[in-house]
């Protein structure tokens, strides 16, 4: 493993030596937000403040071309018409300068559902494969963070392949995996031994600010038996008005839809990221919905972390603990009461 | 289970095979069936399923729906799909004709426990489009006639002209290894079967439930009837099997939508007994 | 005793016969309100008035039809409600309007502007004087108009313009409205102002809380963004779908959009969408002299017409 | 879905400045095209049958016929395809040749446009729908509006078809322009000899219901469903009472009243009978000139009325009727001759119009027959005609040519001499018009055995000298300043719409031209019919004509009616707006938006939905426009139809967006 | 998809069936010469037209949108041409914030019988856009451009 010192202005060479071999992603503010975007010399990356959104498009973009299509006449019979398909992958190498690191954890909750031993989503794969996380250390949780109810910590590594530590000067840089041990090799790197322990007080720190996490081993099966308990999630959901800002900010929201583009004699069919809380989601053709209202769906949402996705994948729960959902609803609901009261809840009678 | 080609490990699982439609039957005025020979001899060759599995059809640049291979894997001269105008794909493949292309990704889901079946009775209860992954079933048990016990079918629509397999219909009736019986829901001229809704006649038929499943898929409406009219007879939940239609785009599990709780009927599903369905949440 | 107890006492008062009664509680952190749905009188208990007091509960009572319903009201507010009852989108005799005077609300995103970051947020004393915030452990204080919402400093309704229970004295004051927000943003050149879209919507996630934080966009679930018939848009993240959109929101508010300033509060990341609105009111007000949810009976004027136009020219060429 | 295109060259209309065939080239490059292929004559008959032998032969499900403009020839294909065993909807024209080949001269340009619009058409027909119209029942009774002869003669028509006709007239008596005439040409046959026995017909007629001194107020519905609101306007007498014997007339004192029918050529009593053989033949009371009425001094009507008809207190009152179809025929009104003022019209006494010259003539009018100049009295000797007073002048607004007005000239030159053979008369004229059957003979015979001496050119100004008039011109054929001394002066004033058209026109929904003529759904082959199905035009109100053609158009305007109400139920175009059940919000727009009251809210599952009553809409996609979600959709003009145009124009594809 | 190669600008016209179509085609019966830029997409009634065909094609890529109806008080439908009138106003008082230059635009009305009118429209509007030239295409290009232009601001 090795440790290296990024002083504070070897940053953006630092960055601009990684662009020449990978896309590098960087957050940036913009406006009011603080994004992630390619980076460019001219800008420097916002690494103090968190960002407004995940890093998840960097694997997972909002709208991703699965394939190509493309019909073409026959020469003979203008009438007979032949199909030809492309499928599209990016398989360029990519990384991910400054996220947090239970945002970059946020893609274990994609592997298990996406590069399983049964199926792989190709295109998801060509990304993850080829993209590198450059995490950075939370120092001070933020009123919504709550990383640490949910396995993670402020300096949690699971999702990172080389960890930053913000120091006065600079930044302590340890490489977590293999594959990241290359990006530390820059001349613009000094040895960080020397400053790994004031790295690691830091770490410590960081960790020791975190408030106590309530423990949840119970949600799963609690959230569950709340299913038939229209009145719990209709009371739960009221607030919410069913837009997507908390699924389409979080780093562990993985639902898309499908559609195809077309025009003229070509065409492409789009996987773009969908949101359980909107009302067409599982609208059926016929009319019928099986969610149909705010309550079904934020019952599914919240399910789906605490509850159904732990039962099937050894109790991970799909949630990371980045607060976005709580900090840009524009509402305020707060996933973590949900699931406190959810917890609390007197036990059903059985159905 | 899942051994062929879409659904291995570095197989890309939405990219479908493309297919030819060779055979358009307008079943009923709503109803069209599409005969589906895929255009790689190969894949044709290598393709294999078991009754009650679903497709994907892919009309490229509307989008893809989902359907049951009605043909049964004992006749693999084409899949054939029968497919009811809902929505904007559905509508669309209406627009086909012989010829055109069209995108296959199949096989998807589970499927009847035809194996576990052997040496039942077997009672075929559809109606409406719901004969489709009926037939599929129906049409390998009379291919594997020996491996099972009586076989009855009750096959129920709207009117006459809404009754779809018109071609096969006579010889349902009239084969002796199986009892058929057709009915629609109000009189018509030049009718000769019964009529009167499927749970009624179902009544009246009076099947033994006695080493016996029945298998049942249609409307919600006429399915939670029929499941009243069963449990009357005698049948037990674990005796009944139906198949579920639900709004799904990725066919493998991840897209979030066709979930109920922890089952997502694309891989969990279409096919559940009833007994599965008690245990499921509220949510169809 | 205080304006807010009297607003509670006659809340308890009117509960028995209503299904709910929505107003605002604290939320999270010490800065943030949120929606708060009394149904008890421990419920009403947590009821709070303050310039946090940001959401527009207007917004929820299409969803509602059908059940009695109170809700809290800034002046602002009670100008969604005229145009939802204008437009029949909510029936009078189900919903009991609460109102107090206003004095302006904050912009969170104006103090975050000013503190740099919310995460850590530890108190707020906000008044109509000063809003005092603590953050990590120091504090800031803010002139009230700096950080107060930009919609308050143009402010015409402090009161409600309807309300079946109206607690303290009425406030008539009005400000001016310039519309200069518009008319300097149109001073720009016009590569400027194309420029500004494309950037600010190429940040847009299309996670649609603008619209469903909107009073007034009542299609909600049956919106044509998500729509493939009508297929005005695609899935497509480009700038020009995600910008096409807030045109199509913008075109179906116009002559009804009471500037509530919801969907530019909702957005999470931070795109000035009223500026699109504020235009089209401005145009609306100088065409037709007419500003939505300000008449219960009248007909937004996209809606209606006159053979004889007063201010459009027969644009005979 | 395979689509056919037909590319037409109309012989050269289309196919000299557009590349027909690369077009057709071009086309077979569209999506979902199967067939495309070039045509000499798309319309004719071989190319109908070859469009039926390709649908057939390639199994098309839908047609593009690149041609001339639907609004010329959609019906004719329509048919076409539903020959082939199609419906008519899915099939759409590309308009290539009012839209690109006849508007220039650019063949590559015009090429690229045609190109173009068969894209947009094929795109719109790769999105449209199968339509099946609706019957509904029809009301078997038609309104004529106007009751001039061409009034007269749809009225006549349709009720001895068989039909109940509503006649409604303007003034106190049907009879039109054509009772006040003396004689018509070419036959110098008495104009009310023909006319009466029409008059007394519609009076007698038991199919028909006269509304006389009544205008239409109102008109709501639809094709075969028409609701008619007309007024009744006061006439002070009971015309279920009065016999129209004229003791009024006889004793009435205010004989100073304005005279209407004689074109104020004379005078008349207040109460008056406005002509002896007025149809309804009864007495109304001009208030204008009635003295109860104004100073509430006299009452002798009502003293001396046999049957007491007479009714002060009358006020105008509303009838309601109901009909399946519309003739209007409101004929025309007289150029306004004060406008020249070089003439001298309205401000020389001698100086009359035509109409007012024709009441000269005429043996009923206020000089019974005899030719007395309006200032002495005096028979006058020199008569000069002017033509084209308010035709073929730009710098009045009127460049049109009246049409009739160089025959009636010609007949009143002839009857001048007729009536005083010591006559002379002058027509100064512009050219002479008379395509007519026997006109030109006519005129000849006004000339070579009347003496009429013709000069063609314009006059300057006509100025009084003593008792006689100057008439100064320029005679164009001599190259030479004329002056003729005149006795008496005649405008040929031209025709111009009737007033009140356009307000008629909008309660009607038809259009109108620039002078307030009314248009005719297709100048050739529509003439009788507007764009308003069920409403039909008849006589002037389109445009000016003479008698034999007004009364042609009145029977063409019958048959249509009657053609018309042949079956007991129509068709409704199912080009209607339809609601999405399941994306209504209930918000009720629509229904407020809707100029015809045809949506309705309804109840569905305790929500409110909208709902289209089928027969009312008219298929104008307000709603459409108005709906934010696209809920309700015009069939056939859907969002996604007119989107897939713009889309076939300008689109970026997706390729373009991919990163 | 456009075959458009030559030197015409892309402008779309949206004209109503019963008043400015047939205008369009009396303008042709008339042999009036006009640009040929002009593709016209028939409705039935300016009230059919929303405004956001108009931003529709503006974004798509077209240089000019005309639309055209019947005169006020002589719609077909009596009514559409009156909403259509508000409705194309206020879009075209729009524009401008957008960024999209609002002579872009055009709405006019012209009756059947107007073919020399309806050249004179055409004309008129073909000039006006060539002078503006060809818009600004919505694409990634001008993505890229105005992210620099932000920066300079």
């Amino acid at each position: 493993m090795a440790v290296k010192f990024l002083a504070k202005d070897n940053l953006v060479p630092w960055l601009a030596e990684l662009a020449e071999t990978h896309r590098t992603i960087v957050p940036k503010r913009e406006g009011e937000a603080v994004v992630f975007r390619p980076f460019a010399k001219e800008e420097a990356p916002e690494l103090s403040a968190r960002p407004t959104e995940s890093p998840k498009s960097a694997i997972f973009p909002q709208c991703d071309t699965l394939m190509s299509f493309r019909y073409t006449k026959d020469e003979e019979d203008p009438g007979k018409v032949l199909l030809d398909l492309r499928e599209m992958k990016d398989e360029s190498p990519a990384v991910v300068v400054g996220c947090r690191s239970c945002d970059a954890a946020g893609f274990n909750t994609f592997d298990r559902v996406y590069m399983t031993d049964k199926i792989t989503d190709q295109n998801y794969r060509a990304r993850r494969e080829n993209t590198l996380f450059v995490t950075i250390i939370c120092e001070k949780p933020a009123t919504t963070c709550f990383c640490n109810w949910v396995g993670g910590s402020p300096t949690d590594t699971s999702g990172a392949d080389v960890r930053m530590t913000p120091l006065e000067d600079g930044w302590v840089l340890e490489s977590i995996t293999e594959k990241g041990e290359p990006l530390l090799s820059s001349t613009l790197l000094k040895d960080g031994d020397d400053r790994a322990g004031d790295a690691e007080k830091i770490r410590q720190q960081a960790k020791e600010r975190m408030p106590e996490a309530p423990d949840l081993s119970e949600a799963p099966g609690k959230v569950l038996a709340l299913f038939e308990n229209n009145d719990f999630w209709e009371a739960e959901s009221a607030k919410c008005i069913s837009c997507g800002a908390c699924t389409y900010l979080c780093p562990t929201c993985y639902c898309f839809n499908i559609t195809d583009e077309s025009s003229g004699m070509e065409g492409v069919r789009l996987r773009t990221w969908d949101n359980c809380m909107s009302h067409q989601f599982t609208m059926e053709a016929s009319g019928h919905n099986p969610r149909p209202t705010k309550a079904h769906r934020l019952k599914n949402r919240v399910g789906h972390k605490f509850s159904y996705y732990p039962n099937i994948h050894d109790g991970n729960i799909s949630c990371v603990g980045c607060g976005r959902c709580i900090k840009s609803c524009p509402v305020s609901v707060d996933i973590r009461s949900i699931v406190l009261h959810a917890i609390a809840a007197p036990a059903e009678t059985e159905k | 289970m899942l051994q062929n080609t879409q659904t291995a490990k570095d197989a890309n699982p939405y990219l479908p095979s493309i297919g030819t439609i060779v055979e358009i039957i307008e079943e009923t005025p709503n109803i069209k069936t599409f005969r589906v020979v895929l255009n790689s001899e190969g894949d044709m060759k290598n393709f294999t399923f078991h009754p009650g599995q679903v497709g994907q059809l892919s009309v490229f640049g509307t989008g893809e729906s989902t359907f049951v291979i009605n043909s049964p894997p004992t006749r693999m001269d084409y899949l054939q799909f029968s497919v009811m105008k809902a929505g904007e794909v559905t509508a669309m493949l209406h627009t086909l004709s012989v010829g055109d292309q069209i995108g296959v990704r199949a096989p998807l889901g589970n499927w009847f426990p035809y194996e576990e079946l052997k040496g039942k009775d077997i009672v075929f209860i559809g109606g409406g489009i719901g004969m489709a992954p009926l037939r599929t079933l129906l049409l390998y048990m009379l291919d594997n006639r020996a491996d099972y016990g009586k076989i009855t079918l009750l096959y129920g629509a709207r009117s006459p002209e809404d009754m779809a397999f018109k071609y096969e219909l006579p010889d349902w009736l009239e084969r002796d290894d199986m009892e058929t019986t057709l009915t629609i829901d109000a009189e018509a001229p030049g009718w000769e079967h019964s009529v009167g809704l499927i749970p009624n006649v179902l009544q009246e038929m009076n099947p033994s439930s006695e080493n016996c499943m029945a298998i049942t898929c249609g409307p919600p409406i006429m399915i939670k009837f029929t499941l009243q009219a069963l449990a009357k007879l005698g049948f037990k939940d674990d005796q009944i099997l139906t198949t579920l239609e639900k709004r799904m785009k990725c066919g493998v599990g991840i897209c979030g939508r066709c979930n109920i709780g922890t089952k997502y009927v694309c891989v969990d599903g279409p096919v559940f007994t009833y007994a599965q369905l008690k245990e499921l949440p509220n949510e169809l | 005793m205080s304006n807010l107890d009297t607003l509670k006492a006659k809340i308890k008062e009117r509960l028995p016969d209503l299904d709910m009664v929505v107003g605002w509680e604290q939320g999270f952190d010490p800065l943030r309100a949120t929606p708060l749905f009394m149904r008890t009188e421990e419920d009403v208990d947590r009821l709070i008035w303050n310039p946090l007091c940001v959401h527009n509960l207007a917004t929820y009572l299409p969803g509602l039809k059908g059940r009695k319903v109170g809700v809290v009201v800034k002046g602002c507010d009670s100008r969604s409600i005229i145009e939802l009852l204008q437009e029949k989108l909510i029936n009078r005799d189900d919903i009991v309007v609460f109102s107090m005077p206003c004095e302006g609300v904050v912009s969170v995103r104006k103090i975050q502007n000013r503190i740099g970051s919310l995460d850590y947020v530890e108190s707020v004393e906000a008044d109509t004087g000063t809003v005092k915030v603590t953050v990590d452990g120091s504090s800031q204080s803010f002139g009230f108009p700096d950080v107060a919402a930009s919609k308050c400093g143009r402010c015409q309704y402090h009161t409600a313009l309807l309300s079946d229970e109206f607690v303290g004295e009425p406030n008539n004051e009005k400000a001016e409205d310039d519309y200069s927000d518009v008319t300097s943003f149109e001073a720009r050149p016009q590569e400027e102002r194309l420029a500004f879209w494309m950037t600010e919507m190429q940040r847009c996630i299309q996670c649609y809380a603008c619209r469903n934080a909107c009073p007034l966009c009542v299609c909600r679930d049956h919106c044509v963004a998500q729509s493939r018939d009508p297929h005005w848009m695609t899935q497509e993240n480009s700038t020009q779908n995600k910008w096409f959109f807030q045109v199509i929101h913008a075109m179906h508010l116009a002559g009804r959009c009471t500037e509530c300033g919801e969907c530019e509060r909702a957005c999470p990341v931070g795109i000035p969408l009223l500026l699109l609105k504020r235009k089209l009111n401005k145009e609306i007000e100088e065409l037709f002299d007419y500003k939505a949810g300000t008449l219960i009976d009248s007909t937004p004027p996209l809606q209606a017409f006159k053979v004889e136009e007063d201010n459009i020219n027969e644009r005979g060429w | 879905m395979k689509i056919g295109v037909f590319v037409c060259h109309c012989g050269s209309n289309i196919a000299g400045t557009v590349n027909v065939g690369s077009v057709a080239e071009e086309a077979l490059k569209l999506p979902s095209v199967a067939f495309a292929s070039d045509t000499m004559y798309a319309c004719s008959e071989p190319g109908q049958d070859a469009i039926i032998e390709a649908i057939k032969e390639h199994r098309l499900d839908g047609v593009v016929v690149a041609s001339c403009s639907p609004r010329m020839h959609e019906p004719t294909f329509r048919k076409t395809v539903e020959r082939a065993g199609l419906n008519r909807y899915m099939f759409e024209m590309a308009n290539i040749r009012e839209h690109v080949s006849w508007i220039g001269k650019d063949k590559d340009a015009n090429t690229r446009k045609a190109v173009d619009l068969v894209a947009m058409a094929v795109a719109k027909l790769t999105q449209d729908r199968e339509l099946t119209p609706k019957t509904f029942d029809i009301n078997k009774r038609v309104l004529v509006i106007g009751g001039g002869v061409a009034g007269i003669q749809a009225a006549l028509d349709c009720a001895d078809g068989g039909l109940e006709v509503v006649l409604v007239e303007k003034t106190s008596s049907i009879g039109g322009k054509m009772s006040k005439l003396d004689k018509t040409f070419p036959t110098v046959d008495c104009s009310s000899c023909i006319l009466g026995p029409k008059m007394v017909d519609v009076a007698q007629h038991p199919n028909i219901t006269l509304y006389a001194s009544s205008e239409v107020a109102d008109v709501k519905g639809y094709v075969g469903n028409f609701n008619v609101s007309i007024n009744r306007k006061a006439t002070y007498v009971d015309w279920a009472a009065c016999t129209g014997c004229g003791l009024c007339m006889e004793k009435c004192p205010s004989k100073k009243s304005r005279d209407v029918f004689n074109e104020e050529i004379g005078t008349t009593t207040a109460i008056n009978i406005p002509f002896p053989q007025a149809i309804p033949k009864k007495a109304s009371i001009d208030p204008e000139f009635c003295l109860k009425l104004t100073k509430g001094k006299c009452g002798v009507c009502e003293k001396v009325c046999p049957t007491n008809a007479i009714r002060f207190e009358q006020k105008q009152e509303t009838a309601e009727e109901a009909v399946g179809a519309i003739i209007t025929a409101t004929g025309y009104d007289l150029f306004d001759y004060t406008r020249y003022e070089e003439y001298g019209g309205g401000r020389y006494a001698d100086v009359i119009t035509s109409l007012q010259y024709e009441r000269l003539l005429s043996a009923s009018g206020p000089t019974g027959g005899h030719i007395k100049r309006p200032s002495d009295g005096k028979e006058p000797k020199d008569v000069v005609f002017i033509q084209c007073v308010g035709s073929r002048d730009k710098s009045v607004d009127r460049p049109y040519c009246s049409g009739f007005c160089c025959m009636y000239t010609a007949k009143q030159a002839i009857l001048t001499k007729d009536h005083l053979p010591e006559s002379q008369s002058y027509v100064f004229y512009m050219d002479i018009r008379a395509p007519g059957k026997l006109y030109d003979e006519f005129t000849r015979r006004a000339m070579e055995e009347y003496g009429t001496k013709y000069i063609r050119g314009r006059v300057a100004m006509v100025y009084p000298k003593g008792d006689k008039y100057i008439v100064r011109g320029a005679d164009t054929l001599m190259g030479a300043q004329v002056e003729v001394e005149a006795d008496l002066v005649v405008l040929a004033v031209g025709a111009e719409a009737a007033k009140g058209a356009p307000q008629l026109a909008e309660k009607l929904r038809i259009s109108y031209d620039a002078y307030g003529f009314y248009m005719e759904s297709h100048p050739k082959l529509r003439p009788v019919e507007t764009n308003t199905a069920g409403v039909f035009l008849a006589g002037s109100c389109q445009g000016p004509k003479d008698i034999p053609t007004s009364v042609g158009q009145g029977s063409a305007a019958a048959a249509k009616v009657l053609a018309l109400f042949s079956k007991d139920q129509l068709e409704s175009d199912p080009q209607v707006s339809v609601v999405d059940i399941k994306r209504c919000v209930g918000c009720g727009k629509c229904i407020q938006t809707c100029p015809f009251g045809a949506i309705e809210e309804m109840d569905f599952r305790g929500m409110p939905k909208a709902n289209v009553i089928e027969t009312i809409c008219q298929g104008c996609g307000i709603c459409t426009s108005t709906c934010p979600q696209g809920a309700i959709q015009l069939q056939h003009f859907t969002d996604n139809q007119i989107l897939a145009e713009v889309n076939a124009i300008c689109q970026q594809t997706p390729a373009q967006n991919l990163k | 998809m456009s075959a458009n190669t030559g030197s015409e600008l892309k402008i779309v016209g949206f004209l109503c069936n019963w008043c400015s179509y047939g205008g369009a085609d009396t303008a042709g019966v008339g042999r009036f010469q006009q640009p040929t830029d002009l593709r016209i997409i028939r409705v039935p009634c300016s009230g059919r037209i929303d405004p956001l065909f108009v931003l529709k094609s503006l974004f798509n890529g077209a240089d000019g949108v005309l639309v055209s109806g019947c005169h006020p008080r002589d719609c077909h439908y009596a009514e559409g041409n009156f909403y259509a009138r508000r409705r194309l106003e206020v879009l075209k008082r729009f524009l401008p914030i957008l960024g999209i230059d609002e002579r872009r635009f055009e709405y006019t009305w012209v009756s059947a019988s107007e073919g020399q009118k309806w050249k004179t429209v055409v004309q008129t509007f073909t000039e006006r856009i060539h002078e503006l030239g060809p818009a600004p295409k919505l694409d990634q290009c001008l993505m890229e451009r105005a992210q620099a232009m932000a920066m300079a601001v």
